[in-house]
């Protein structure tokens, strides 16, 4: 008997499947006893190997060796038609089911596989007009986006009592009224060292008037390379006047 | 103004639609195109069938003079992209990462997904006979599917659907643009069906017992990306 | 394969260069153009001359044809441009759609406004850390959250809390439907995602409520209406 590299099979089901495509089975009439037989086979080979996700095949392993057992028994169940129940039946059903979801799987990966062949534009071409003041549909927006979102709040808010909050909350109107002040005095600087030794919310909020000084032509920002600096140098105010 | 023959009014929103699809960076409508148009030039907004129209005859003309790309129908919108015979030039030039290739696991789990949406994780679960929670979060993070609602039923678990970036990155205009599910008995009848035993069989996936079993590449799928 | 005549040659190179230009999201030398066009091609690379007339011919096509677009030599490079005169159009597009997506930090104030409400700004600007006024006003402004009263608290500050449209945007029937903590927590399964410092943040009734089956809805009645 060979073994399997069990990872290239997706699930217990797709191990069944792949012993009716081997065996040409038919699907309707499935010899539990053998199938039982030899799923227990890779179910132990997988437990020797340690390999995540086993738990979902052991469930099947049982499923297999309960519907075995009944195969055995003389107990004849009747469904409501009086009809002899046979306790494949269940399983068969899921097992067509599987089926087709695979087969739409390797349709939907064939034409994935097509379709990323064609590439479509980079960025939006360079005479876009600059970003228009908001309108009013927004699309584009996931759920996923919005708890990821979350994340990030969670994440990255400092871990601070109540009192620390309270004391630093910075407005980036004050922050920018500090950088100002701050090159104003000493001209060309690194934003590092200027917030050397201060609080998370206060570089933060620096951070956000940084960008906001910058969007609108008061300060420039040189990023030299192989830092995680850059450098700030304030413009005088009538230069960003025809900047804009 | 209002003088404009039909001549100049088709040439004008010719250029508009070229322009306005061309800049996008996503699927645009009909209806989007239309409104920009009439917003733009104050004639009356063009019915969607004229923007279709317009779309064919650019594409015909692209066809004629041997363009390189052509406007597709995605995701309900129109958007620009090079012919897939190009891909090698592409490929040579362009960094490929960002078109992420898919697992099986997530293709699996996706399909499922299409076809039976909305639904639940246990219902996904249920499909496939395994955990489903990584496929889940992936496909979530590739922004493929989304949370679109609870269910009636016990517990009332989160349901799933594909996003319209699912659409586009599949080549699809809508939903009713996935190829239908074949009949599970034409599946089985297919002889190609257990044809599949002779490429499984070759396939990396069977390795002789006494052969020693390289397991180093088991959890490839859960972790290459 | 050798016996490619000059105007093959010259087609497969025409097609080459749109293709990589149209596709780049910053301008593309030609030198790079033609590394890449050997290294498909297996012929030899062209010259910087030969791409830049190539360049020129598509152009002229572009301008005979009547397209809205053209190659630009910008920054050592190539690069496509739509016409300037047809920025109405573009202006038009974005003033009105969809191009826009929520920035992070938009985004991120929703997410607390959303799992959190209805919050008033300084309740809002302790969970961030940061001001709010900006987020909430241009949140205020999409429409997608809304004044819904006000605290009983001291200055008796206004409550803020999410809208019909911002349910819309999320294609989602009802706040209830949004994850809860147990879900968030599942479809994350981020280990810096602390469940206890999200349970602190999330006290209002909606997502403690709905993980316990409740639905929350008396939460939505005051927000969205």
């Amino acid at each position: 008997m060979y073994k399997v590299q069990l990872q290239q099979f997706e699930g217990p089901l797709d191990l069944l499947l792949f012993f009716i495509r081997r065996d040409e089975l038919d699907v309707h009439d499935i010899p539990i006893s053998q199938i039982a037989d030899e799923f227990l086979a890779y179910v132990q080979f997988m437990e020797e190997v340690d390999l995540d996700g086993v738990g979902d095949f052991l469930y099947m392993a049982a499923l297999l060796i309960g519907i075995k057992t009944r195969m055995l028994l003389p107990t004849s169940e009747v469904d409501e038609d009086g009809e002899p129940i046979d306790p494949r039946q269940e399983l068969v059903e899921r097992l067509l089911e599987y089926i087709r979801f695979k087969e739409a799987s390797d349709h939907l990966t064939a034409r994935y596989e097509e379709r990323i062949r064609q590439f479509t534009r980079g960025e939006a071409a360079a005479a876009v007009a600059p970003v228009a003041e908001p309108g009013s549909e927004l699309v584009e927006a996931t759920v996923f986006d919005l708890v990821s979102a979350l994340r990030r709040v969670l994440t990255m808010v400092p871990a601070v009592d109540d009192h620390e909050v309270e004391s630093e909350a910075y407005t980036i109107e004050e922050q920018q009224d500090f950088l100002e002040a701050t090159l104003r005095s000493e001209g060309r600087h690194s934003f590092v060292d200027i917030m050397r030794g201060r609080s998370k919310p206060f570089i933060i909020t620096a951070f956000l008037a940084v960008l906001e000084m910058a969007r609108r032509g008061e300060l420039d920002i040189f990023i030299e390379g192989g830092h995680d600096d850059f450098y700030l140098t304030l413009l005088p105010k009538d230069e960003t006047a025809h900047d804009e | 103004m209002t003088n404009r023959t039909d001549e100049t009014y088709r040439e004008q929103l010719e250029k508009a639609v070229e322009a306005i699809v061309f800049a996008a960076d996503e699927p645009v409508t009909a209806a989007h195109i239309a409104r920009a148009f009439a917003d733009v030039t104050g004639s009356e907004a063009p019915a969607p069938d004229d923007v279709e129209g317009i779309v064919d005859e650019i594409n015909e003309l692209y066809a004629r003079t041997g363009r390189s790309f052509r406007i597709e129908r995605w995701a309900g919108g129109y958007r620009f992209a090079t012919l897939a015979e190009l891909a090698p030039y592409m490929e040579a030039v362009h960094a490929t990462d960002g078109q992420r290739r898919l697992t099986r696991t997530l293709m699996e789990a996706l399909a499922i997904l299409a076809y039976r949406q909305p639904t639940s994780r246990s219902d996904l679960e249920f499909v496939r006979g395994v955990d489903c929670d990584y496929a889940l979060r992936k496909l979530l993070e590739y922004g493929l599917i989304d949370v679109v609602g609870r269910a009636d039923t016990v517990g009332r678990p989160l349901l799933y659907g594909t996003t319209d970036k699912f659409l586009e990155l599949f080549g699809l205009a809508a939903l009713d643009d996935l190829p239908n599910l074949r009949e599970v008995e034409s599946i089985l009848d297919d002889p190609a069906f257990h044809r599949e035993k002779a490429r499984l069989m070759m396939t990396s996936g069977l390795t002789l017992a006494n052969e020693q079993h390289d397991h180093g590449t088991q959890t490839q799928d859960e972790t290459s990306e």
